[in-house]
Formats: structure tokens, C-alpha cells, sequence
């Protein structure tokens, strides 16, 4: 068989999902067919990215133009290393995903599960344009995509509650990507006359500074994705959604389409050597480094696990938003290891909450004590998963973090070092007690014998850990992807 | 084969001969026919004389073989052929739509004069945007404005008629104003042909003659127009009208009330003259004022028609910003914000025809739940609701990226905020109305009710999918508009 | 109504006199004042007067809805009729002139026909507007 | 006195504001009608007003090298103004008669009055 180019593969990226989700739309009334359906378009999916991939890690870069709807700006596809790791990231655990859903779901008895599914996929469709993005009208559009994507699994219960948030989330991403987002896209398009991206940046020398610093700070709180302070409300919003959706879409998905587009834009768009003679960069990553602290401080006093599992995702993500932001290689280096460090751990963090719900119908931190005893493995996995997010050994979290450290070193940021560190003693307190409660606490009420989540479950939470604590063991490879990347900044 | 002079008095004769046709028939299904044919045709003769203008180049028409300034012409060029071709196409689309949604809403004896008022309701937009005539264009905005209120009046609330007569008073005294100011003109250059009377006051503009003229015309068309603060008949008008009546006037009428002031501000008073006055100023202000006011009434509305009214206040209020800036980039936004807004309203007033074809209401109260039995339509309503916020790939979105660039192109910081806080409060609107839609429980569940009929969905289909085809494909909305700005601001190609 | 038979003595002498003279206006209107809608309104003028002395079931039954309606539409097409002819003749829309082989005589006959399209509009339709509000009660 | 010379736009806008003033003003539909239609006949009498010639005979061709007619355009255009009058005027009458069968008045306070139950 012939193998396809890679722009067609690219455009494939795209539209498999939604081709998945029109034949789940299909076979609605058959739920075993369904979710064979699911799997499998997340399986041609992971191939067909993976197949870009080989060839983008040897140095192919595929573009493809899909419409061009203003003249001079396009709707395009490009692939770049960062964008590549973003789509393996996205499209992988999509179908661990899908695997831990069909466990959950039926476990839990949702209803509607078919729009469920359809709009799942729908959503990873957008993150794969997002990932792909060749320039930053596309990233945009499929930005607001995800957005709108992902509104309906937010929503899925109906519940006044469910409702509530589905406002919250949908007021915060669409006001802040259509004020500040939008505006700072057509300023740069009037200001540059493109919108491509490029190594080094699009701006032309001499750009007055206050404008780029008004961009940055437009472009940082325009992508209200990476949910940096005070814009970050929409996150604890979204866990009204069924676990699963805040496992992949708000631990990985959606909130790594946020810090990976600020990432890409200071790469691509602003470029190291602006970014260091912004003192509005100086002013935002302190304002990351304040996300990180204050999100944390928050997340202690979340008695629900969700909500405290979303508070933490906020701290991490500003994580990402720093290292974006102090612009250079180490830092570059770090952030984008974080965001595939902190996506395994969390979505282990995210399953084993899910995990205890179904089993146990537990929402709570505090009656979590002593489940280590009736749910060992969840629980053990549970214990990986925080450290990993605290950044501790045996764990990818410490490489990611290791590397951020040396960022703000080499910045000359004594006061974000500090605060990485600090965050680090907040993260063993709020995350990695948790399972010491569950381990050594006395039980409640006490339930004979082990009970676990379904299988489909557990099996994903295996998966996940085990890549969390493989990455610690053999990070090279991850982090010759990366560095592959750093080289051609 | 007809010339392209011959089409052009087609566009206006042809729907007027017909009407009386119309009028003669007893049933209405035939008489929707015949309207629908007609209509039809005038969109593909828009469509000739707009390939025509495009590629030649604009051309003058007259009437009983007067000349000019004795005569009556019609002037095509590349605006009116374009405004011409979203009324005609409008109405086309509008009227696929209406058999069955008449057949429901209005009694059977009154049906074929509901389609001889369309007909004279579209005679009348054409023909104002086709005249190069000043009376001429009084005459036919009054063709068209009474021939909408009896469209308007023959909802079946009976509040209808109280807002067409509401409508009727306003709508007067807008024309009547319009009257005085071309009568102004007539007294100071002695001409009622646009083309002369523009060339006449090249001499003698910036007397208070003129000027008075000048302000007269501009709240005349502001009243047609619904400009923020005379848009109080809007609302009510659009809200009891019949559906489709609803549809074929907030896709068309503002529109023609809009291309009314194009046509005054930049052929006959010219680009300098008008914007000497504080017109820029005046117009920055009221459109501002129309989107932040308009999208937050638009919020408490608990009829999603006049939810839809009010947006549409909002929406006008985006147009005139683009004038208001006073650049062909401006112009260009608001022109394409013409058709696209055209399209987006006219789709959304027809999905509400839907549920009203259904339901028998638009109460948002009564219609909670009901998005659930009418997956098509709802999923109309919601990708028609997107555009109107501006969401990418949607016409709304194109319109406001091209606001926005004019707006900061000369650096108006806060015409692009207020055009992008606009977005937001749009969000909330329509958002409101999805809920309550989608997620209330069914308020009255013994109604068990289908989807909307094919006859109806197509059409609303073609309206919505329109709106996502030209929030990719830009080129033929975007690049018509360009040209038709560059015609206005330079009078050349 | 009141049968006042002085009312309708004098009407009867009346209505032939103001038809005649509405004919006149309608007939002279090319070649001094008049024309197809003052013509018009003095031929409805005639009726009302009649539907007043006689009442209005006598107009109707003179004028019935279907005729009227007939008579309304007719008017316009007469008027349409005719520029379509001068299109056909090669000329503009009611380009009056090729309407015969001597330029004027074809303005004359096109303002008599399209003023008679717009007498009988403006009289029918006036008719019809009074038939309207004088039949509700 | 310069101020009268043109009294002719004194009568207009007199007539202008008299009729406005009642449509604003009177809550009756009908009354609102014929506020109306002094307004637009002031607009009329603008119009025609503008059209006279000093010593100008009304135009109607005569035999004879140099007479001056008055203008006659505005009436024409008038004329056309005035039918629409008519059919503003017919069909306002008309809704309000039809309002008056639906709410049975034709004031407005009663018909607001009846649609806030």
C-alpha cells in the first residue's frame, strides 16, 4: 500500500475523528458497536498521528492550506515539533481514554451517552487543529472550536448546577478569547501584515515595546485556556463533567491547548529576544508565579477531590505559562516537558478519582480515609500520580521541573525559583497526603474485602502510571523530541 | 435575449406587473407560486446585472426615454447591484419557506394578498435601491414601507396591528423627513436626479440649506433604518409579525435603509460634505450605543422574536460603526455586514418560523424543553446563534475581523473593544435562549411534536449553511464588498 | 341610511354630471390639467355619492368585491401592459414615442392609455377603500 | 421686513409642528392619523411653495414666444406625495379600525392598559 503524503495525512488528523463521530452517530442504538467505533477511530487516529510524526521528528514539515478567508490570512496546517508532541500527547491518551470511559460511563449510568461520545471525538477533532495550527488564525479559530466542543460535555448532566458551569465556562473562554485573544490577533495582522509562525518571531525589529508588551499581556489573558489568574474559574467549573471529560479534556486536552498556544506564541510569534526585553514578561510570569502559589493555597481548602485535583491543574498549568514566558531554552526546554509530564500524571490523578467514585460513590478528600485498604491499586497509582504533579522521583515530574528551575536560574529569577520550590512543598501537602490518608487512616465504615473500579478502568490507570514512572526512567526520548525542538530555536 | 438595460427595469416592473396577478388569485398556494417564480427570477436578473457591473462596469437606464434631469434613470453599479441581489435572494430563500408557514398562520382568504403585498414590498426595496432618482426614491421606500405594514399587520396576535400602526406612524414621519430634506435639495440645485444634484452642490455645499437637507435625510433613513435611538417600532414589528413576513423584512429592509444612507451620504452629498459635519462623531456614538444597549435588552426578552429584534438593533448599530469610521476599509466591513447580517437573521428568523410552525408561540417561557424534539431546527438555531456572536467560520466572525482591522487600523481603540464586547453580551442571549431550550424540563409534555417539516428545514438549512460557507469562503462577500467600497469612496473601480 | 327623497332626486341629477365630468378630466389629461388620478377620484366620487344617498348594498351590488377586485388589477396592468409594448417596440419602458410612426401622436396615445390604467386603479380602489369601512358595522 | 419674505416657510413649519405636536401628543389613533397627515401637508405646501415663479402663469402651454410659467414639477411630485398620503391615511384608518375590534378603543392608555393584564 502507498503510503499517503503528509498533508494528506494531516488533514486526515482532522477528519478522522469526525468521521468517528458520525459513525458513532449511526450505530447510537447499538452501545457495544459504539464504542468498538470510538476505539478504533482513536486507533487510526494515534497511527496516523504517530505516522506524521516519524517523519516530522526526521525533519519533514508538512503545511497545508485549507482556506483563505481573508486575503493575506490563512486557515492552514503546519506541523513543528512542539505541535507534533502536543497531537502524539492528545491522541494517545485519547484512547486510554475511551477505554477508561466505557468502564466509567456504564459504571456510573450517564445518559445521553452517545451525544457524549460524538462530541468527545468532535473535541479531539479541535485538538488536533489546534496542535496542527499553522498560523495564528487557525490556532484561534480551532481555539474557539474546542471552546464550543466541549460545552456539551461540560453540561452533560442537565443539572442546574451542570448549567451553571456551563456558563461560567463558556462566559470566561469566549469573553476573554474574543476580547483580548481576537484583538490581539488582528492587531498583530494589521501590525506584521502575517500571521504565520516563525522561528524567532514575527514581529519586526523595532516594534514599539509598549505595543509588544500590550500583545503579550493580550495574548496571556486572551487565552483564558491557560487559566492564569483571575481568569482561571471556568476550570473548577468544568469538573461538574463526568470524569472522564475532566481526565483528558480539562487535565490535558483543553488546558494544554491553553499553555501549548502561549507557548507557541512566544516562540513562534514574540520570539526569545523580544521576550527578554519585555518587562511585561517579567510582570506576567510573576503573575504565573502567583497563579501557581495562590492556586495551590486554594486547592488546600478544597475538601472535593475534583475541585482540588482542578485547583492544582491551575497552579501547573502557570507552570507551563512561566517557562513560556522567561524565553529561554531551559525554560522552553521544561515547559514543554511539563506539559506532557504533568498530562500523564494528572489524567492518572483524574482516573483514580473517577476510580473512587464509581466504586465507592466518594466526592470527598475527608472520606477517603483508609480506602488504600479496599481500592490498593487505585490508590498506589493515586501516590504516583502526586508525586509525579509535586515533581519528585521516580516520576516524569521531576525532569519537566528540574528543567524550569534551571530556566528561572538562568533568567536571573530568584524569586520564581523560589516559588517552583515552595510549590513543591505545597503539592506534597494538599496531593501526596491524600493517599497517605488513604494508606494509614482507619476506615469509616468499614467494607470487607477488596473493591476495585470496573476493569476498563483500572486498566487505563495502569497504563498511565506506568508511563509516568517510565518517563523517569528513559527520558530521552521525550526529551530528544524536545530538544530536537530547542536546537532549531 | 433581454440587454442589460431591458433587466434592469425588469427588476422592478416585473414583480409590480405581477402583484396585480397575485392579487387576482384565489388560492394561495397558486399565488405563493407565482410570487415565488418572480422572486426567483428578480435573483437571477440581480445576479446578471451584478456580473454585468462587475465586469463592464456600471451603466444608466431611463425611463420613457426622458433623459436625466427630466427623466427618471436607474443607475446600476456595483452597491445597489449588490443590495439588490441580497433582497431579491432574501426573498427567494424567505419565500421557499412561507407556503406552509402562511397556510398556518393566515386565513386562506387573505393569503394571496399577503403575497401581493410581498411583491409590492420587494418592488418597493428594489426600486429604492436601483433609482438614481431623489423623489423616486421616496416613492418607492413608501411602496415598500406600506406595503410592510399590512405584512406586519396581519400576524395573528393582535398586537400586530397596534405595532404596525405604531410602525406606520414613525415609518411617516422617517419618510416624511426624507421628503423634506430631497424637497431642500430640489429648492437649492433645482434637480432631483442623485448624479446632478451631487455635481450641482459641488458649488454650493456647506450652506445652511444644505445642511439642513443633510439632517433631515439622515434622521429620515435613521427612522427607516432603526437607527439607535429611533429603532422603538423595530422591535414590536419584528415580534407579531407573520414568520416569514419576520424573516423577508429584518433580511431586508434595514438593509435598504442602510444602502438609503450609503447612497445620500457618499454619490449625492459626497464623502467630504458629509463627513465636514459631525456626522463621524454623531454616528460612533448612536452605533455604540445601539450595540451595548440593544444586546442588553436583548438579554431580559422572554419572546426570542423580539430577542431577535433587539439583536438586530445591536446589529445595525455594527454597520453604522463601519460607516462611521469614515475609510474604505470601514465601509467595506459594513457593507459585508450587510449581507452577512442578511443572512444570519434571515436564518434565525426562519428557524424561529419553525418552532412557531410547531408550537404555535415563540414565548421562550412556553418553548423551554423543546429544542429536544426538534434536534434539526434547534441545531439551526444554535449554528445561527453562533454567528451572531462571531464565533470562527461563521459569517459573524468575518464581519467582525473586518470591523475590528478598520476600527484599529486608525487606531480606534474603543470601536474595536465595544465591537468585541458586543460578542459577549451576544454570548449571553443567545445562550440564555439555547438553555432554556435545550435544558429546561418540557413545560407542557403532553405535546409530543415532530421535527419541522423538509419544506421548512431546507430553506433554514440553506440560510444557515450559507452562513458557514461564507465564513470560510469569503471571496465572493468579501471581495464584492471591497469593490462596492472602493466605488463609494472613489467613484471609480 | 335616511331615504331622503330630495337627496336622492338631486343625486340622481348629480352622479351622471360628475361621471361626465370625471370622464372629461380623465380624457383631457394630455392635452391640459387632469388626468388618470384626479379622474380617478371624481369617478369614485360618484359612487360614494351614491352609496351614500342609496346605500352601500347598492353600490355593492353594482360593483361586487370581485369586480372591483378585477377592476383594481386591471388598472395596473394596463399601465404595465403598456410599457412592455414600448420595450417590445425597441424603445425604453413606457418610451411613449414608438408607439406610432409620428413621435407625438404616440406620446398622446401612451398617456391615454396608461392615465386610463390609472383612473380605473385610483377609482376602484377608492371605491374599495370606502366599501371597506362603510361595511363595518 | 427680511423675516417675512419667506413666509411661505413659516406657514410649513407651523403646520409642520402643529401636526407633529398631535402625533405625539394625542393618544387617540385616529387624532394621530390626522396630526399626521397636517404634517405631511405642510410638506406639501413646501413643496409647491417652491415651485412658484415670480409672476409666472400656471403652466400650461400657450401660444406665444416668452411666457413664464411656474415650475411644475413640484406638483407633479406632489401629486405622487399626495396619493401616498391617501394611502398612509387609508391604511392607518383601516388598523385602527381593526385595533378598535380587538381591544375595543382606540385610545392608547386603554390598549397599553390591556395588554400589561
Amino acid at each position: 500500500m502507498k503510503i499517503p503524503a503528509s498533508e494528506v495525512l494531516l488533514l486526515l488528523a482532522l477528519i478522522i475523528p469526525v468521521v468517528g463521530s458520525f459513525f458513532i452517530f449511526l450505530c447510537r442504538k447499538f452501545p457495544n458497536v459504539r464504542e468498538g467505533i470510538t476505539l478504533i477511530t482513536g486507533i487510526a487516529l494515534f497511527a496516523n498521528v504517530s505516522l506524521i510524526a516519524s517523519r516530522v521528528f526526521t525533519g519533514e514539515r508538512p503545511e497545508f492550506v485549507l482556506a483563505e478567508p481573508f486575503s493575506g490570512f490563512t486557515l492552514s496546517l503546519a506541523v513543528e515539533p512542539l505541535g507534533m508532541l502536543f497531537a502524539l500527547l492528545a491522541s494517545f491518551l485519547w484512547i486510554i481514554t475511551s477505554i477508561y470511559a466505557i468502564g466509567y460511563m456504564r459504571g456510573h449510568g450517564e445518559d445521553n451517552q452517545t451525544r457524549f461520545y460524538i462530541f468527545f471525538a468532535c473535541s479531539i477533532a479541535s485538538v488536533m487543529g489546534v496542535a496542527f495550527a499553522g498560523d495564528l488564525l487557525t490556532l484561534f479559530v480551532f481555539y474557539e472550536i474546542l471552546t464550543l466542543m466541549t460545552y456539551p460535555l461540560v453540561t452533560h448532566s442537565g443539572t442546574a448546577e451542570a448549567r451553571r458551569s456551563g456558563r461560567v465556562y463558556l462566559g470566561i473562554l469566549i469573553s476573554t478569547s474574543m476580547v483580548f485573544f481576537l484583538l490581539a490577533v488582528v492587531w498583530t495582522a494589521l501590525e506584521v501584515g502575517t500571521l504565520a509562525f516563525s522561528i524567532g518571531g514575527i514581529y519586526p525589529e523595532g516594534t514599539e515595546p509598549w505595543v509588544l508588551g500590550l500583545l503579550l499581556a493580550l495574548f496571556v489573558f486572551g487565552i483564558g485556556k491557560a487559566a492564569i489568574m483571575p481568569f482561571h474559574r471556568w476550570l473548577p467549573a468544568a469538573m461538574v463533567a463526568p470524569t472522564p471529560v475532566s481526565a483528558l479534556l480539562h487535565a490535558v486536552a483543553v488546558v494544554k491547548a491553553g499553555v501549548f498556544s502561549i507557548l507557541k506564541i512566544c516562540i513562534y510569534i514574540f520570539g526569545a529576544s523580544s521576550l527578554h526585553n519585555l518587562a511585561v514578561a517579567e510582570w506576567l510570569s510573576l503573575l504565573a508565579g502567583f497563579t501557581i502559589i495562590a492556586a495551590s493555597i486554594v486547592a488546600m481548602g478544597k475538601d472535593n477531590l475534583k475541585a482540588r485535583l482542578a485547583y492544582s491543574t491551575i497552579s501547573q498549568l502557570s507552570y507551563v505559562t512561566l517557562g513560556a514566558l522567561l524565553g529561554n531554552s531551559a525554560a522552553w526546554t521544561g515547559a514543554s516537558m511539563h506539559m506532557v509530564a504533568h498530562a500523564f500524571g494528572k489524567i492518572t490523578l483524574f482516573f483514580c478519582a473517577g476510580a473512587i467514585l464509581v466504586a465507592h460513590h466518594k466526592k470527598n478528600v475527608s472520606e477517603l480515609d483508609g480506602l488504600g485498604r479496599v481500592m490498593p491499586f487505585t490508590m498506589g497509582a493515586f501516590f504516583i500520580g502526586s508525586l509525579s504533579i509535586a515533581g519528585l522521583p521516580p516520576t516524569a515530574g521531576m525532569w519537566s521541573k528540574w528543567y524550569l528551575v534551571l530556566g528561572t536560574v538562568d533568567a536571573g529569577e530568584l524569586i520564581l525559583l523560589n516559588v517552583l520550590l515552595l510549590s513543591t512543598l505545597l503539592n506534597v501537602y494538599y496531593l501526596v497526603s491524600i493517599p497517605i490518608r488513604g494508606f494509614f487512616k482507619p476506615l469509616r465504615t468499614p467494607v470487607s474485602g477488596i473493591k476495585e473500579a470496573p476493569l476498563p478502568c483500572l486498566i487505563a490507570i495502569g497504563v498511565t502510571t506506568t508511563i509516568t514512572v517510565g518517563l523517569f526512567i528513559y527520558p530521552e526520548h521525550l526529551f530528544q523530541a524536545v530538544s530536537g525542538l530547542v536546537t532549531t530555536w | 435575449m433581454a440587454t442589460i438595460e431591458q433587466l434592469a427595469i425588469f427588476q422592478i416592473t416585473i414583480p409590480l406587473i405581477v402583484a396585480p396577478l397575485v392579487f387576482l388569485l384565489k388560492n394561495g398556494n397558486r399565488a405563493w407560486f407565482l410570487t415565488l417564480v418572480t422572486s426567483v427570477a428578480m435573483m437571477w436578473v440581480a445576479s446578471q446585472l451584478l456580473v454585468h457591473v462587475l465586469s463592464v462596469g456600471e451603466f444608466v437606464t431611463q425611463i420613457g426615454g426622458w433623459a436625466a434631469p427630466w427623466g427618471i434613470e436607474y443607475r446600476v453599479d456595483t452597491v445597489n447591484a449588490f443590495v439588490l441581489l441580497i433582497v431579491s435572494g432574501m426573498s427567494s430563500i424567505v419565500l421557499m419557506f412561507a407556503r406552509q408557514s402562511v397556510n398556518q398562520e393566515i386565513e386562506s382568504n387573505k393569503r394571496s394578498l399577503f403575497y401581493t403585498s410581498w411583491l409590492l414590498c420587494l418592488t418597493g426595496l428594489l426600486g429604492v435601491t436601483i433609482t438614481g432618482d431623489a423623489f423616486n426614491v421616496f416613492v418607492f421606500l413608501e411602496i415598500s414601507s406600506l406595503s410592510s405594514y399590512v405584512l406586519i399587520a396581519m400576524g395573528r396576535d393582535r398586537r400586530a396591528l397596534t405595532s404596525s400602526f405604531q410602525y406606520l406612524v414613525m415609518g411617516t414621519i422617517g419618510a416624511t423627513f426624507i421628503l423634506i430634506g430631497i424637497g431642500f435639495l430640489f429648492i437649492v440645485t433645482g434637480t432631483l436626479n442623485m448624479a446632478d444634484i451631487s455635481e450641482r452642490l459641488s458649488d454650493t455645499s456647506q450652506t445652511r440649506t444644505v445642511r439642513t437637507a443633510f439632517a433631515f435625510i439622515i434622521v429620515g433613513i435613521g427612522l427607516k433604518l432603526a437607527m439607535f435611538p429611533l429603532h422603538l417600532w423595530l422591535p414590536n414589528a419584528y415580534a407579531y409579525a407573520p414568520s416569514v413576513a419576520s424573516a423577508f423584512l429584518a433580511a431586508t429592509a434595514t438593509k435598504v435603509a442602510l444602502y438609503m444612507l450609503l447612497r445620500f451620504i457618499y454619490t449625492v452629498f459626497g464623502f467630504e460634505f458629509s463627513f465636514d459635519l459631525p456626522l463621524s462623531e454623531t454616528l460612533v456614538i448612536l452605533s455604540s450605543a445601539a450595540i451595548l444597549v440593544g444586546s442588553v435588552v436583548a438579554i431580559f426578552q422572554d419572546n426570542l422574536k423580539r430577542l431577535l429584534a433587539y439583536s438586530s438593533v445591536a446589529q445595525i448599530g455594527y454597520m453604522l460603526l463601519g460607516v462611521s469610521l469614515a475609510t474604505q476599509a470601514g465601509l467595506s466591513a459594513a457593507l459585508l455586514h450587510v449581507f452577512n447580517h442578511a443572512v444570519i437573521k434571515g436564518g434565525l428568523f426562519l428557524v424561529l418560523g419553525c418552532f412557531v410552525f410547531r408550537f404555535g408561540t415563540a414565548s421562550l417561557k412556553l418553548l423551554s424543553g423543546k429544542g429536544t424534539q426538534m434536534p434539526w431546527t434547534f441545531a439551526a438555531f444554535i449554528a445561527g446563534g453562533l454567528s451572531l456572536i462571531g464565533v470562527p467560520l461563521t459569517t459573524g466572525f468575518v464581519s467582525k475581523w473586518q470591523l475590528v482591522t478598520a476600527a484599529l487600523d486608525i487606531g480606534w481603540w474603543p470601536v474595536a473593544l465595544v465591537v468585541l464586547a458586543g460578542s459577549i453580551l451576544a454570548i449571553v442571549y443567545v445562550w440564555r435562549a439555547v438553555e432554556v431550550l435545550y435544558f429546561r424540563p418540557v413545560s407542557d409534555d403532553s405535546q409530543i411534536v415532530k421535527e419541522a417539516p423538509l419544506e421548512l428545514l431546507l430553506p433554514t438549512w440553506l440560510l444557515i449553511g450559507a452562513n458557514i460557507y461564507f465564513g470560510i469562503n469569503t471571496e465572493l462577500s468579501i471581495g464584492v464588498a471591497d469593490v462596492a467600497a472602493h466605488w463609494l469612496m472613489t467613484g471609480t473601480r | 341610511m335616511t331615504r331622503n327623497p330630495v337627496l336622492q332626486v338631486i343625486s340622481k341629477i348629480m352622479i351622471p354630471v360628475i361621471l361626465l365630468f370625471a370622464s372629461y378630466v380623465q380624457f383631457h389629461g394630455d392635452f391640459g390639467p387632469g388626468g388618470g388620478f384626479q379622474a380617478g377620484v371624481l369617478f369614485a366620487a360618484a359612487f360614494i355619492l351614491f352609496g351614500v344617498v342609496f346605500g352601500i348594498e347598492s353600490v355593492v351590488k353594482v360593483l361586487p368585491q370581485g369586480v372591483l377586485r378585477f377592476f383594481i388589477a386591471s388598472g395596473v396592468l394596463i399601465y404595465g401592459a403598456t410599457g412592455f409594448v414600448t420595450l417590445y417596440k425597441g424603445g425604453d419602458f413606457l418610451d411613449y414615442n414608438v408607439l406610432s410612426s409620428h413621435g407625438p401622436s404616440g406620446q398622446h396615445i401612451g398617456i391615454l392609455v396608461v392615465e386610463l390604467g390609472v383612473g380605473i386603479t385610483v377609482a376602484s380602489v377608492v371605491i374599495a377603500i370606502f366599501i371597506a369601512f362603510a361595511e363595518r358595522d | 421686513m427680511d423675516i417675512l419674505s419667506h413666509y411661505n416657510y413659516w406657514v410649513a413649519i407651523f403646520l409642520m409642528m402643529t401636526g407633529f405636536y398631535v402625533v405625539i401628543a394625542s393618544g387617540n389613533l385616529v387624532k394621530k392619523l390626522i396630526g399626521l397627515n397636517v404634517f405631511q401637508a405642510s410638506v406639501f405646501i413646501l413643496y409647491i411653495s417652491a415651485g412658484v415663479v415670480d409672476k409666472g402663469v400656471p403652466p400650461i402651454l400657450k401660444e406665444g414666444a416668452s411666457i413664464l410659467y411656474s415650475n411644475p414639477l413640484p406638483h407633479v411630485l406632489i401629486l405622487t406625495a399626495i396619493v401616498v398620503g391617501v394611502g398612509t391615511t387609508a391604511l392607518g384608518l383601516a388598523l385602527a379600525i381593526r385595533i378598535k375590534e380587538a381591544y375595543g378603543s382606540v385610545e392608547e392608555d386603554d390598549i397599553h392598559a390591556q395588554e400589561e393584564d
